[in-house]
């Protein structure tokens, strides 16, 4: 029984990732296509992992998988956040069919030249 | 694994899977077409890593892999970190 | 006394010379001259037993791990030359004392002149190849520092340097020669030499290692072709011409063939390269010395033309041409010495040396004028001066030459005829004749300047006078050392009338003769040169080095070229060839392909890191690049993973981000990328990349392919938990059993980051 | 400015990685992890925070200069290598001693930890240093 | 006392919280999956201004990666005063409506967690 | 437990110097006497290694082959104390010399680095830890020769790291393979292994690429252009210690390599290098005659000497080996005390051109006899010990029957005197030129130079004992069960 | 299997020589970071391949013998650092040689030699 439950949620996992994939080729700009690889990454992983500890119920295993978990969701947003405010300041085209970009009226965004944190 | 002939299928449908959507990564990196574009293949490949960590997990039964997952799942974003602030020098 | 304590006492002079000038001024020659003089005392006083036959010794363990003694030895010819040496060298210091007192830096010439005597006197008591050639590499620095002494004149440091470097060859070429002796003795000791003297000439070694030693003696004794540093070398102060490079230094190739007589003459090969060189050189040097008008430079050739005789003489081999080679040599020491003193004497008074600006000097300097007068009567071979004795003696050896060249015998002749003519043309051109507007009045030289010349007349003409009571104990030990079994010829000034005395008044006549129309016989021999020998050697010497020096530049050029692209092309072009060719002597590969043993996924990963090099390298993007250079990092990841290497997988994955992230904040500077080579080259360079891919695929084939049997981590897995109380094996080795490597490796770590960090905070702050 | 949400996702990682750097170093000897991937951790936490608050912050927020944390790193490997000679044995040798032993806390500490505490002091160090001053450029 | 049972509180909270939001995600994920493996594309994107109440920043950060981390949404900027976040949104069929859904359902919820 | 001392000593003093690198005096005298006892150490371990054979040291006791190795013997003793004696004399020497900027820079520790990295590639009997040893010392150098960051230096580092960094790659990867065919990194071992086995199918390739790295390393032709490239262009002290310390660690190591892993192809091998070694003497001194920088001249001719090195060890005769040896030594101390002098040159006349130098005989008799030793050391002019080199190697080769490769080293002695003479003649013996600056030298670089010239001429003095110590090193190059059983116990 | 990564190993060592000699400064380090790649693989692979056992001592009967060779991966993680620390001083290196040249043309590297 286990055998098809880890069997399904290994499948399922790794689908997910392919469909990912498939997000980042078909979409049409560059926010959905993060969109996709944001979702799969934790979606996709939270499935595969929920296999591994099915399979090996053990402490340590829980407790790997756990913060697996819990990093992909904490950090992944993060990295895309950097990506899609740059990727916005860099004007990086949009598709077609926008209904809103608020962010471009943002009075803020042009930062003040010369700072240097990096 | 032995013995479980579904669970065999399913890491190989798994790594199937999981190959396809590093081409796919792949693809996205060559045709671009703007740089944060080949930016978050960096991210996608990441998280085709780990689902390949973890199907190996479930063909060797090595469960120690997860580690390299964990690392992974913590400090890829810092790449994407060092790219956007590249790109944010440029654009300045 | 201890001809080591001599040496030592020379050396400390040399030494002691440059500081000395501040407290002695010019008297330091007579206080020089010492030690010489003492030494001097001390080998005549060797002469009685010498003369019994016997031989002194010493040996010091010098390079006992290569069997090799310094040791001495001395005989008849180290006697007779060390009292050349130290005799004239007093003599010559007490000169130089004067000599130089206007000159700068005259502690260090002293110094270098006592060093050449201490080398000079080194080489002819040394016992041993190595210790000769010590001490004969000594005489050609101390040569080079006294040519250059002016040498903030280009020419002086041009003679210089063409002295050494043809001394030097010669030296490196004896070096050689003497090693290739040493082979078949076991040994470099003269003694052993000595005792066994056939050993050599029946080994394959004989040629070469004649060759090579004929070319150090035939270099510092300035035969033909090599002759042209000497009258090059008259750029030195007169001292240095005086002692140098007529009395004794010129004479050390002499001393050596003498030495190595009994090794390695009495072959017809030594026979025939010594007479080739020796007739050549004579001849050439006097019919070079006619056109000269520098006296020192007549005087030079006239050396040369004496080095040859020399050389034809010991090559001839015969008893007579022994004997006659050491009287020469003694001669020609004397006569020259006082010669070269005098032309200096005489450039001192007058400001020239050039023969045609000078005339009727009688007047002024009438005894200087007799000492050098009595020279040249020596030099021309005429009675009652030693030069006589000499002259016959050679005739004499000449004519009685087992193969008596009738041309050997016409070439000395003709040489001896401008002997006569030269010396004419010195006494009558200098002292008496035309008389040209000094600036200012020419005087007798003081005492110091004309002691060495009178006595050394002195010397020659009572050698002359009574030959057999003082020449003859002087030499007749050192022809027997050089020809064991010979006898010394019992000299005597008159002979009666023979063949020999008609040859001697014929050569007069003709001397004489030519004198009576020097005028035409000089512009025909002008005329000559300039069609036969239209280039002054040393000219064609420097044209050599000019010609070096270009090809030297070019060379440079091709391989330092300073593009770094071919720098590296070039080492990878030469692995390349390197590495296949050692794949393709060695053992056959064996390739299996078993495709069972190919995961689809893992087969996936390779294609996906192929794909994502082939990316990176094309790439017309950095960040491209970069983002790929980590894509092929994950690929490497996934293989460390899928072949069980955990702790592999967990550094490259950080090491990867960290670089990224280090490759990002420096890109953050540099401008944007652009594209330099053109298609052939990137053709080239994927030849070139392929070739060194291929060698390195094929030495990971096959080392992968290759089963060790027990291999050292065996060890490792059976230990790791029992003594080093640790599971992870990899760590384990890493802090424990190879521990050794991590403290390398992060030392390598905090040094690179030193360097990064002072690189970075050190330039900030220094302007470039 | 930099971005709002990297410096508060910064200041909680910080202390979480540098916890996870030490977990990391102390199950490296049985585990997969020590000294090395400790160390980049490490670094890496400082990295992250340099990237959000700039490096002078950073530098403040820690007190210890990298190029003293490097220099510790390596003198504490050094060391290591120490207690051995004093037991006799050869430079480096291994020697542990074991607390509370044979109960269920049993815990084995040697000297091969004290190494690897040095090379994760000196990998942290070097990471930081060089990043810092490229950083600062 | 009251200490520990709020904590409790917050951890029941928490819980519910984290099972709700496995639930959207799954859903969402669904509904995105299926937009991207079928050829008709349903997407009307925009960037949304969102004004935000929360003051602590492990609550403001929370928000952030939810927003991420829910199918349909992403966070790309937020203002230094930490007052306005900009979202990304996949199918943004009227914003006032998304703001509200976003405020209710993610927002509120970790301020009653966090704060 | 001495044997590790050359190794870990130079870390202690890198890792105090770290601490204190805002005392600049401090470092100075601290760097001084450090090298002091560096020097004595290895002074202890030579008469150690001349009294009791060949040292050995297993790592953390594991024992050989597993653990690492640390092996000294006569040709590594007499490696570490030269060395360490240059690193004495380069300690007086660049505080009179170097700027305050590039001494507070980590100068001082990071020698130490190098001298770690070169010591260990000295002792260490283990292939991978050689390795590292030779990345410590590389590092190092990188740092050294990058320090300060002018433009010409900038140029020169570039191309010296990655051709570096090329030849440590293929180096590794020959380990790799290596450790593929045979199971074990124990140079020891592996030499033991080779024997007991007879042949190792594959080693071939390996020991190519060793030889290629070491080759890089070393200097020779045709992988030599990193040199003449990059040693111009840092501070004359730390251009000294180069000369006097990185090439010939590849030597040493192909000494060593070559002693223990050839014994296939032996004829092969032999021919190889020696053609190697004639191309390089010949090519590498005819650059040189072309220069007109000093520090060029002196940079080519390191090249053309290294051949000379190579040229004993394919002899591979005890003679031709400890000729190579003895002149290795030389080499290291005169050519080191030339770029001092050089060095001198530059503080006196304020450049290396040979073309604006000049008068320095005149102006200066103490810099000219400080130039005047090392260059006819250089020369092989006798009795200074480059005479003796020269000497033991032609009596090697012709002992050995390799008469045209000895012919050639012969005639390049000539090019060596002309490229010396050269110097002299311009820099010291040329007029001064008008518009020359007069600079002042600092007394501790007089100092520092005068030091290492008396060294070379006892060297020259005492070539006697010298010598019996390099036949005693040739002796354990040229039989290598002697190094084999003292590491594996047999 | 260890065919095709005998491959690999020399297609990303003919990437690494290739961009070495490329002119742009940046390419040369690039070539830099590959070497250091194919040359942990090729340890990696030289040194024997073995799937699905990391050698981790858990006690297993039989494990020890089937357990992957742990000592090429020590030696990689060695080089690997070793590599960071090069390539590191590397990338600075460069920068600096831009901002005092103001080029990245390796060929104008050739002035004054
Ligand atoms: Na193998
Ligand atoms: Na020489």
């Amino acid at each position: 029984m286990m055998e098809w439950i880890v069997s399904l949620l290994l499948i399922a996992g790794s689908l997910f990732m392919l469909i990912a994939a498939i997000g980042v080729v078909k979409l049409p700009d560059v926010y959905m296509r993060m969109h996709a690889i944001t979702k799969a990454a934790s979606l996709g992983a939270i499935l595969m992992l929920l296999a591994v500890v099915l399979w090996h119920p053990q402490w340590i295993v829980v407790i790997e998988s756990l913060m697996v978990v819990i990093f992909v969701i904490f950090t992944a947003p993060i990295g895309t956040h950097m990506i899609g405010r740059v990727a916005h300041r860099m004007d990086v085209p949009k598709a077609e069919g926008y209904l809103m970009d608020e962010l471009q009226d943002e009075p803020d965004r042009q930062e003040a030249e010369g700072e240097k944190s990096l | 694994m032995e013995g479980f002939p579904i669970l065999n299928l399913a890491v190989n449908l798994s790594f199937a899977s999981l190959t396809i959507s590093l081409f796919a990564g792949l693809y996205r990196l060559l045709t671009g077409p703007t740089l944060p574009d080949r930016m978050v293949v960096m991210d996608l490949i990441a998280s085709l890593v780990i689902g390949l960590i973890l199907t190996y997990i479930m063909l060797t039964g090595q469960t120690v892999f997860l580690n390299v997952a964990v690392v992974i799942a913590l400090l890829v974003f810092m790449g994407n970190i060092a790219f956007a602030k590249y790109l944010k020098r440029r654009i300045e | 006394m201890n001809i080591g304590i001599l040496l030592l006492a020379l050396l400390f002079l040399s030494v002691l010379a440059p500081f000395t000038r501040r407290y002695l001024g010019n008297a330091a020659g007579w206080i020089f001259a010492i030690i010489p003089f003492a030494g001097f005392v001390w080998f005549l006083g060797m002469l009685p037993e010498i003369n019994r036959g016997e031989v002194f010794t010493h040996r010091y363990s010098w390079l006992p791990a290569y069997g090799i003694d310094f040791s001495f030895y001395i005989d008849g010819l180290s006697v007779l030359f060390s009292l050349l040496v130290l005799g004239i060298g007093a003599f010559i210091l007490i000169y130089a004392g004067y000599y130089m007192k206007t000159y700068p830096m005259k502690g260090r010439f002293m110094g270098y002149l006592v060093l050449f005597m201490a080398s000079m006197v080194g080489v002819v008591v040394s016992g041993n190849l190595i210790t000769i050639f010590v001490f004969w590499e000594l005489t050609s620095i101390s040569s080079y520092l006294l040519i250059g002494y002016n040498h903030e004149k280009p020419e002086a440091r041009g003679a210089a340097l063409q002295a050494l470097l043809i001394t030097g060859f010669g030296g490196l070429a004896l070096l050689g020669g003497f090693v290739l002796l040493g082979i078949p003795f076991g040994d470099y000791e003269l003694t052993t030499l000595f005792s066994n003297p056939e050993v050599i000439k029946s080994s394959n070694l004989y040629l070469p290692a004649l060759l090579l030693i004929l070319a150090g003696a035939f270099t510092k004794s300035a035969q033909f072709p090599f002759h042209f540093w000497l009258p090059g070398a008259m750029a030195a102060p007169s001292p240095v011409s005086a002692y140098l490079h007529s009395a004794t230094m010129v004479k050390a190739g002499i001393f050596l063939l003498a030495r190595l007589n009994p090794v390695l003459g009495g072959t017809e090969l030594w026979h025939y390269l010594l007479s080739i060189f020796g007739v050549t050189t004579m001849f050439v040097g006097a019919w070079l010395s006619i056109t000269q008008t520098d006296l020192k430079r007549i005087l030079a050739y006239s050396t040369v033309s004496a080095l040859g005789t020399l050389v034809l003489l010991i090559g001839t081999g015969t008893e007579y041409a022994i004997n006659a080679a050491i009287i020469f040599l003694l001669v020609h020491a004397l006569y020259k010495g006082t010669l070269f003193m005098m032309a200096g004497n005489i450039e001192k008074n007058t400001g020239t040396r050039d023969i045609n600006k000078l005339g009727g000097l009688f007047k002024y300097m009438p005894f200087a004028a007799i000492v050098m007068i009595l020279a040249l009567v020596s030099m021309a071979g005429i009675p009652p001066m030693l030069g006589f004795i000499g002259k016959e003696l050679i005739y004499e050896a000449k004519s009685n030459a087992p193969s008596a060249h009738w041309f050997i015998l016409i070439a000395g002749f003709m040489t001896n005829a401008i002997m006569v003519f030269l010396s004419m043309r010195l006494t009558l051109d200098i002292f008496w004749g035309k008389e040209p507007a000094y600036d200012k009045k020419p005087k007798e030289p003081s005492l110091a300047l004309i002691l060495g010349p009178f006595f050394l007349v002195v010397i020659s003409l009572f050698l002359g006078l009574f030959p057999k009571t003082m020449a003859n104990p002087l030499t007749s030990q050192a022809i027997m050392a050089i020809s064991p079994g010979m006898a010394a010829i019992k000299l005597k000034l008159w002979h009666g009338f023979n063949l020999v005395l008609g040859l001697s008044a014929l050569t007069i006549a003709l001397g004489v003769v030519a004198y009576k129309y020097r005028d035409p016989i000089i512009s025909m021999a002008t005329r000559i040169n300039l069609k036969y020998f239209r280039e002054e050697f040393s000219r064609v010497f420097f044209r050599m080095i000019d010609y070096f020096l270009i090809y030297t530049k070019e060379q440079t050029k091709a391989i330092q070229h300073g593009y770094h692209r071919f720098y590296l092309m070039t080492v990878f072009v030469v692995a390349s060839i390197l590495v296949w060719i050692q794949i393709w002597n060695g053992d056959p590969v064996i390739l299996e392909l078993n495709f069972r043993d190919m995961p689809l996924n893992l087969v996936a990963v390779v294609a996906l890191i192929i794909a994502a090099t082939i990316s990176a390298v094309v790439a017309h993007s950095r960040v491209v690049a970069l983002i790929a250079m980590s894509v092929i990092g994950f690929g490497i990841t996934i293989i460390f993973i899928a072949y069980s290497g955990v702790d592999l997988a967990i550094t490259m994955v950080l090491v990867e981000i960290l670089m990224v992230i280090l490759a990002m904040a420096v890109l953050f500077y540099l401008p944007k990328y652009v594209k330099y080579s053109g298609t052939g080259a990137r053709m080239r360079d994927a030849l070139i990349a392929s070739l060194v891919g291929g060698f390195m695929m094929v030495l990971v084939l096959q080392a992968g392919s290759s089963a060790v049997q027990e291999p050292v981590s065996e060890f490792f897995k059976q230990s790791s938990y029992t003594e080093a109380f640790g599971r992870n094996i990899v760590n384990v080795i890493l802090v424990d059993f190879r521990a050794f490597d991590t403290l390398g490796e992060i030392t390598v770590l905090a040094i690179a980051a030193l360097g990064i960090f002072s690189m970075i905070k050190l330039t900030k702050k220094i302007k470039i | 400015m930099e971005s709002v949400i990297l410096q508060i996702a910064a200041r909680h990682m910080r202390p979480l990685l540098v916890i996870l750097s030490l977990v990391v170093l102390y199950r490296g000897h049985n585990e997969p992890g020590g000294g090395f991937i400790g160390g980049l951790m490490l670094g890496a936490a400082y990295i992250l925070y340099a990237m959000a608050f700039g490096v002078e912050k950073t530098q403040k927020s820690i007190r210890i200069s990298p190029v003293a944390l490097t220099g510790i790193g390596l003198l504490l490997a050094l060391v290591s290598g120490l207690p051995a000679l004093m037991e006799g044995h050869l430079f480096m040798t291994g020697e542990w001693t074991t607390f509370f032993s044979g109960s269920s806390f049993e815990l084995k500490l040697g000297t091969p930890l004290l190494f690897d505490l040095g090379v994760y002091f000196t990998v942290a160090g070097m990471l930081t240093l060089v990043m810092f001053s490229i950083m600062e450029e | 006392m009251m200490r520990f049972l709020n904590f409790f509180l917050r951890l029941g909270r928490f819980l519910l919280f984290i099972v709700f939001y496995l639930k959207e995600i799954l859903v969402s994920s669904l509904f995105v999956a299926w937009d991207i493996i079928t050829p008709k594309n349903y997407m009307k994107p925009g960037i949304v201004e969102v004004p935000i109440d929360l003051k602590s920043e492990t609550a403001i950060i929370a928000l952030a990666n939810l927003i991420s981390m829910t199918p349909g949404s992403l966070t790309l900027d937020m203002t230094p005063d930490k007052k306005k976040m900009y979202i990304h949104v996949m199918y943004l069929h009227d914003k006032e409506e998304f703001i509200r859904k976003t405020k209710r359902q993610i927002e509120q919820r970790i301020q009653k967690i966090f704060e | 437990m001495i044997p590790v001392l050359p190794i870990i000593l130079p870390l202690l003093f890198m890792v105090v110097l770290i601490f204190t690198r805002r005392w600049l005096a401090f470092q100075q005298y601290f760097s001084l006497l450090a090298t002091v006892v560096l020097t004595l150490v290895s002074v202890i371990l030579l008469l150690d290694v001349q009294q009791n054979g060949i040292a050995t040291l297993q790592m953390g006791s594991w024992p050989a082959p597993y653990g690492i190795s640390l092996v000294v013997d006569m040709l590594s003793a007499i490696m570490l104390v030269t060395v360490s004696f240059i690193a004495i004399v380069i300690m007086i020497y660049s505080p009179g010399f170097i700027d305050k900027g590039r001494q507070s820079a980590g100068y001082y520790p990071i020698s130490f680095g190098l001298l770690m990295g070169v010591n260990g590639a000295f002792i260490t009997g283990d292939i991978f830890n050689l390795y590292v040893w030779y990345e410590v010392m590389l590092t190092s150098s990188f740092v050294l020769i990058a320090l300060g960051g002018s433009a010409e230096q900038l140029r020169g580092s570039i191309k010296y790291v990655t051709i570096n960094f090329v030849a440590s790659i293929f180096f590794v990867a020959g380990i790799g393979i290596l450790y593929g065919l045979t199971g074990t990194l124990n140079m020891a071992d592996l030499a033991f292994k080779i024997r007991a086995a007879g042949h190792i199918p594959h080693m071939n390739g390996a020991l190519m690429l060793f030889f290629i790295a070491f080759s890089v390393k070393a200097g020779l032709f045709p992988f030599f252009f990193w040199l003449p490239a990059s040693y111009h262009t840092p501070p004359i002290p730390i251009t000294a210690l180069f000369a006097g310390t990185l090439t010939k660690v590849g030597i040493y190591t192909m000494f060593r390599f070559y002693s223990l892993f050839i014994v296939e192809n032996a004829l092969f091998w032999k021919s190889f290098i020696l053609i190697i070694a004639g191309l390089t003497m010949t090519i590498g001194v005819l650059m040189a005659a072309s220069q007109f920088d000093i520090r060029k001249i002196l940079s080519f001719h390191i090249i053309s000497q290294v051949g000379y090195m190579v040229m004993g060890l394919g002899l591979f005769t005890v003679g031709g080996i400890s000729g190579a040896i003895y002149f290795m030594v030389h080499n290291m101390l005169s050519k080191t005390n030339t770029f001092l002098a050089g060095g001198l040159v530059y503080q006196r006349s304020g450049s290396y051109d040979l073309k604006k130098l000049g008068g320095l005989y005149k102006a200066s008799p103490l810099l000219a006899l400080l130039f005047f030793v090392p260059a006819m050391s250089l020369a092989g002019i006798p009795p200074l010990p480059g005479f003796f080199g020269k000497f033991f190697l032609i009596k090697g080769g012709f002992e050995a029957g390799d008469y045209l490769i000895t012919a050639v080293a012969i005639l390049v002695g000539l090019f060596t005197l002309f490229s010396m003479v050269k110097i002299w003649n311009e820099a010291y013996w040329k007029k001064e030129p008008e518009e020359i600056k007069k600079g002042k030298l600092s007394r501790r670089a007089i100092a520092a130079t005068g030091l290492l010239a008396i060294a070379v001429v006892l060297l020259g003095l005492f070539a006697g004992p010298v010598s019996e110590l390099t036949v005693e090193a040739a002796r354990q190059v040229v039989l290598p069960e002697l190094y084999i059983n003292a590491v594996l116990g047999l | 299997m260890l065919f095709l990564f005998a491959i690999l190993i020399g297609v990303l060592y003919g990437a690494a020589v290739y961009l070495l000699l490329r002119r742009n400064i940046f390419k040369l380090v690039l070539g830099l970071i590959f070497l250091g790649h194919a040359t942990n693989l090729l340890l990696f692979v030289a040194g024997g391949l073995t799937r699905g056992f990391p050698s981790f001592l858990r006690d297993i009967p039989g494990e020890v013998e089937k357990m992957a060779d742990p000592l090429p991966q020590a030696l990689i993680l060695t080089a690997i650092v070793i590599s960071l620390g090069v390539t590191a001083f590397a990338l600075v290196l460069v920068y600096r040689f831009y901002s005092v040249t103001k080029t990245v043309d390796l060929d104008e590297l050739s002035e004054n030699e």
